[in-house]
């Protein structure tokens, strides 16, 4: 990591320190808008950061969209950062501009289908997606519809659909959004460097990213906690099963840190018409893996306080649970890519690693 | 088990006041408790844990003094279950300490939670949920008549209960509902995927239900299977916490709240509480130290 | 475990102590054959210990079979005693008596098939079987064949076949017979308590007793192991890491002999018609998941010692890998209770439990 | 690595000679021994373990003594890998006997096998293979000008080492092949099942790649990972044990030698050889130990 990286984790950390706190993230659960804390991620240019200035954006890379993320993801951030980012690349990309405000991304569910009519020189947007993070919420909403036979993305301004609300397990909003002819922005041919499913592609990305970052608060979180608590007159750190035991939590929090990093890498080294698939397919399936471990060790290691809602260990956890099913778990990012490698032959495997 | 419908959360179930009465308990304590557990009219609240204990049971510091006509206790017990909800607390405190020997000197007690210095706090979990509460003794007056069995037996007779805690059924059936949505979920006729994994699960669950049954019998046959009963609870309680985590892996499925189908229901409430599953009875390490030492390990 | 079952496996912990020792599993794997270990399995009546008298055995229950091969997976007893009881078993089964000498079973392969054809008033056997245990040690060979269209149970005398010999992981034999017309001893149709597929089943079965054997060795041996080596200044016992996998292998093993013994203790209870299928399906896959998860846990303990062919951990461990994929592994036989449990319907899960 | 064929068994494998010599070599040792090793010829035995040493790699008793002109060894060496195949061995000898202190007065010598006073005896593995033996100097002369680095600071110098075999490749290739053999057996179309295990095993194989460059990096840069290569090699030899297990389950594949398909014997291989892969470098436990170190907890 360079320097510039490590200053933005620090800016990062500081601002999360400052907005995200319990009675914050609490507040949130009960449907409460943190509206300091996304002021200040506004105001630091941390919504936009691989967004081109030219587009709205901080003319950052991906890889320090990774650093934000991992960030958000430490902290629980209950705000829709990873949405809106995705949002505004997804808008860049295709060439148009990206708004401020709190952005989402739709559909969010890959078997959902969204549709763009003509009216006059513009547009309207129809259909029906559920589960859209912060739907309801979001000022604006990008999507992918289908424009009599071709893809397309879309921006709609927020208010236009009809929402149903709906909540993770984290209680964050995953509204039900329905459109009908609901005007649309502005609305390019669909394009760019997260492929021909940007939603879905571009949602594990952020997720995976978000993952590493929760992952390693509850490793430090752990290891806090087991230093300070004491059981049979002793810190719970000093029993050789705790320290075995957070020693492979640290071991997936390694690697779902450096499986999210290579991805955004990647997806920033490529250019238009390259392809990350690989990679994100990669982050996703072993952050999703070591989020579901990770979270039964440090609830193990937490013991009866981690099962507490006083605790705050559960703001990340539930949050894990979530983000790995969301945009694809394991399951069906491990058989897209198994039927890729599959699909390029037994003798391509180590070859094409190493060429990536 | 009412299909459909998650179970809820039972840490420290009520099956120990019965079996602890039967035992330890007075005449006249049975005579007047009995018949309303049998009929499932009385739950008793279990109070072993104390704000500092963690694992460690034993080291128990709230205080039953010996007073006239019974003792007057002092502290706070936390994670008691449906102490708001319960009439009765089967509780364990210290009546006299015993430097170096934390084993000793503590006791067993029927509680009246409606007795003056009694106050109960609620501890919401994770879920949002209400099942557990801090109980705080302030100079509280517990007759003699509610001492179950002996002065400073305590240890012993808790050692007993945990014993039954360790080896029942709910070891492995909070998590067989979302077997059984699994199984709804994959259809009649599943594929090979699904197959396997319901075939694992179901192997595991029979072989469990085993266990459980040859440790009653041996409670039956009045041996004290404290060794086995916790090999039981090691394995029923690994398999539990495998089981969202195996599910997830298959389906991609959302866990859920409030929303969704059954099964994303059963498998949200399951994600949240399966930390909880190795809580109830004593921790993982805890178990496995207690295994280790019928080994002969330590 | 009533008190002549304790009996039996004093009996047959004595017989193996003396008889397996590591000179003989030594010279077993060199092919030799460990003729006073048969002998005194043979004396003591412990080949076929579940065949009634009349049919040629000692007239005991499969609850007896059941003691004495986990007393035999304890030893890693290189001789086919699995086998032999199991072919004395099914041919008893289908009203044929049971000859002396070490017997096999065959085909081995669930994909495999034999036929059977008229000569005069007896019969001839011809077919391939692959991986036939002991085959072309085994004095006699008891095969499922099909005779024009039904099941049939035949007897052949060994060396009738044309054999090429092959091996399992733990070098024994596992040879491929070829018969061409082999003159038929006595054959019958096909019935009894092991249902349709006696070979298949009954394979399944023998080898679940004898894994859940093989872990109470690891057991025990890890145990004995980490008591005895120091390291650090400590016994190895001492350390929280070891105490907590070794109580982890004992749960496997506990579960692995409750589930065996499960399996043999309907099959005692099923008369003919009866199905035990279940309980061996749950008794295979349970038993060969603990035997690979087991081998780990008993390798790591030992460290480097286990891994020297000095060591006799490996006689058991290498047994273990080949008997948990020997008559169907944990694949085969989770898929098809997957399926039967499916087919049953969700609601019916916990009813069918309870009424075995 | 050869494709097709099981990768040989190389516990500690020879990647350390030319590295330590470079760092710590004197410039005699390093004209004399790099262009042999760098072309692939020379190959050194590794003398670490000692027959009670276990994975406590500091308690070592083989004794150099100060001699005119060199050092005097005597002693037991256990594991040492390919001593019968190679020229020279590196091992790590006690030069000076610290009360207390194991890790102070260990001292590093290149050693030339053919020397007077060695005798070489075979370890045989439980697959019959033979790669390790056990190494026995009795007075056995090493020269002044073979001690590698200061006398005395053996021990820094070999947990320098360690670092290197922790984080390198052969911490995910050993079980490479059988990932390969399974993509082959499932074919070029395969089910969902084999799929989703293909592509756990992809991702894991990729993310440890990403890894060990990133250790390689640092090292590079002259840092001194330690930490984060026991994290690597722990990550690594945890997964790599896993896939067999894994093929096992989904496959059902027989594990075999010298007969069956490539597949089959592959997995016989690695069956057999999974136990020693969280030896070399140090045991699970070890490893684990020491990332608790680098946590804070100990």
């Amino acid at each position: 990591m360079n320097e510039l990286r490590t200053i933005l984790t620090e800016t990062c950390t500081r601002l999360f320190t400052d907005h995200v706190t319990t009675a914050v993230l609490e507040a949130a659960e009960k449907g409460e808008w943190p509206a300091a804390l996304w002021q200040a991620l506004e105001e630091n240019g941390l919504t936009l950061p691989q967004v081109p200035e030219a587009r709205g954006g901080a003319g950052g890379s991906w890889n320090d969209a990774f650093v934000v993320l991992m960030a958000a993801g430490r902290f629980a951030a209950p705000v829709p950062l990873a949405e809106t980012m995705l949002a505004g690349s997804i808008l860049a990309e295709a060439g148009l501009d990206a708004p401020l405000g709190p952005m989402t991304v739709a559909p969010a569910h890959i078997d959902e289908g969204l549709s763009l009519a003509r009216q006059g020189s513009g547009w309207t947007l129809s259909g029906r997606a559920t589960r859209v993070p912060w739907g309801a919420r979001a000022e604006h909403v990008v999507v992918v519809a289908d424009a009599g036979g071709s893809p397309m993305i879309a921006l709609v301004a927020g208010g236009h659909a009809k929402a149903e609300a709906d909540g993770s397990l984290a209680r964050e909003p995953r509204d039900t959004l329905v459109w009908s002819g609901a005007p649309v922005v502005a609305a390019a041919p669909l394009r760019g460097r997260l492929g021909p499913r940007p939603v879905w592609a571009g949602g594990a990305l952020v997720r995976s990213a978000q993952m590493a970052g929760g992952l390693e608060f509850l490793l430090a979180q752990s290891v806090k906690y087991v230093t300070e608590r004491k059981q049979f007159g002793r810190p719970l750190a000093a029993f050789q099963a705790i320290q075995q035991n957070l020693a492979l939590l640290a071991g997936h929090t390694a690697a779902a840190g450096m499986a999210a990093q290579q991805a955004f890498h990647v997806v920033e080294r490529t250019g238009e018409g390259g392809d990350a698939t690989f990679e994100i397919a990669v982050a996703k399936v072993r952050t999703g893996e070591a989020a579901g471990l990770g979270a039964g060790i440090a609830h193990q290691a937490h013991g009866a306080i981690g099962f507490t809602y006083e605790h705050s260990l559960h703001f990340v956890t539930r949050r894990l649970w979530s983000w790995r099913a969301e945009f694809g778990a394991e399951s069906h990012w491990s058989v897209a890519l198994g039927r890729e490698v599959a699909a390029r032959g037994a003798e391509a495997l180590w070859p094409h690693m190493v060429s990536r | 088990l009412a299909a459909g419908a998650p179970v809820s959360a039972h840490w420290v179930a009520d099956r120990q006041s019965g079996p602890l009465l039967l035992r330890f308990g007075t005449e006249e304590q049975r005579q007047r408790f009995l018949p309303r557990i049998s009929r499932g009219e009385l739950a008793f609240a279990i109070g072993m844990s104390e704000p500092d204990s963690g694992s460690d049971l034993a080291s128990i510091r709230t205080r039953a003094e010996k007073v006239s006509g019974g003792y007057k206790v002092n502290g706070t017990k936390i994670w008691t279950s449906n102490a708001h909800l319960s009439e009765y607390a089967i509780a364990l405190f210290r009546t006299k300490v015993v430097p170096d020997k934390k084993h000793e000197g503590l006791s067993q007690f029927l509680v009246d939670l409606k007795s003056p210095g009694i106050s109960i706090r609620p501890i919401i979990d994770l879920a949002g949920g209400h099942h557990f509460n801090e109980v705080h003794f302030q100079d509280c007056l517990v007759p003699d008549d509610m001492l179950v069995g002996k002065d400073g037996e305590g240890w012993k007779q808790v050692t007993t209960e945990l014993g039954f805690e360790r080896s029942g059924p709910e070891r492995y059936l909070s998590s067989l509902q979302l077997v059984i949505e699994l199984i709804r979920e994959a259809g009649k006729e599943p594929g090979e995927r699904a197959a396997a994994l319901i075939g694992h699960f179901t192997a595991h669950l029979v072989t469990l239900r085993q266990m459980s049954l040859s440790i009653a019998t041996m409670l039956q046959a009045g041996q004290n299977p404290n060794l086995e009963a916790a090999v039981v609870k090691d394995v029923g309680t690994t398999f539990e916490q495998e089981i969202p985590e195996a599910v997830h892996a298959l389906t991609g499925a959302e866990p859920r709240i409030g929303s969704g189908t059954e099964f994303e229901k059963t498998l949200g409430y399951l994600v949240q509480h399966a930390p909880s599953f190795s809580l109830r009875g004593g921790t993982r390490e805890v178990l496995r130290g207690i295994i280790a030492r019928g080994l002969g390990l330590r």
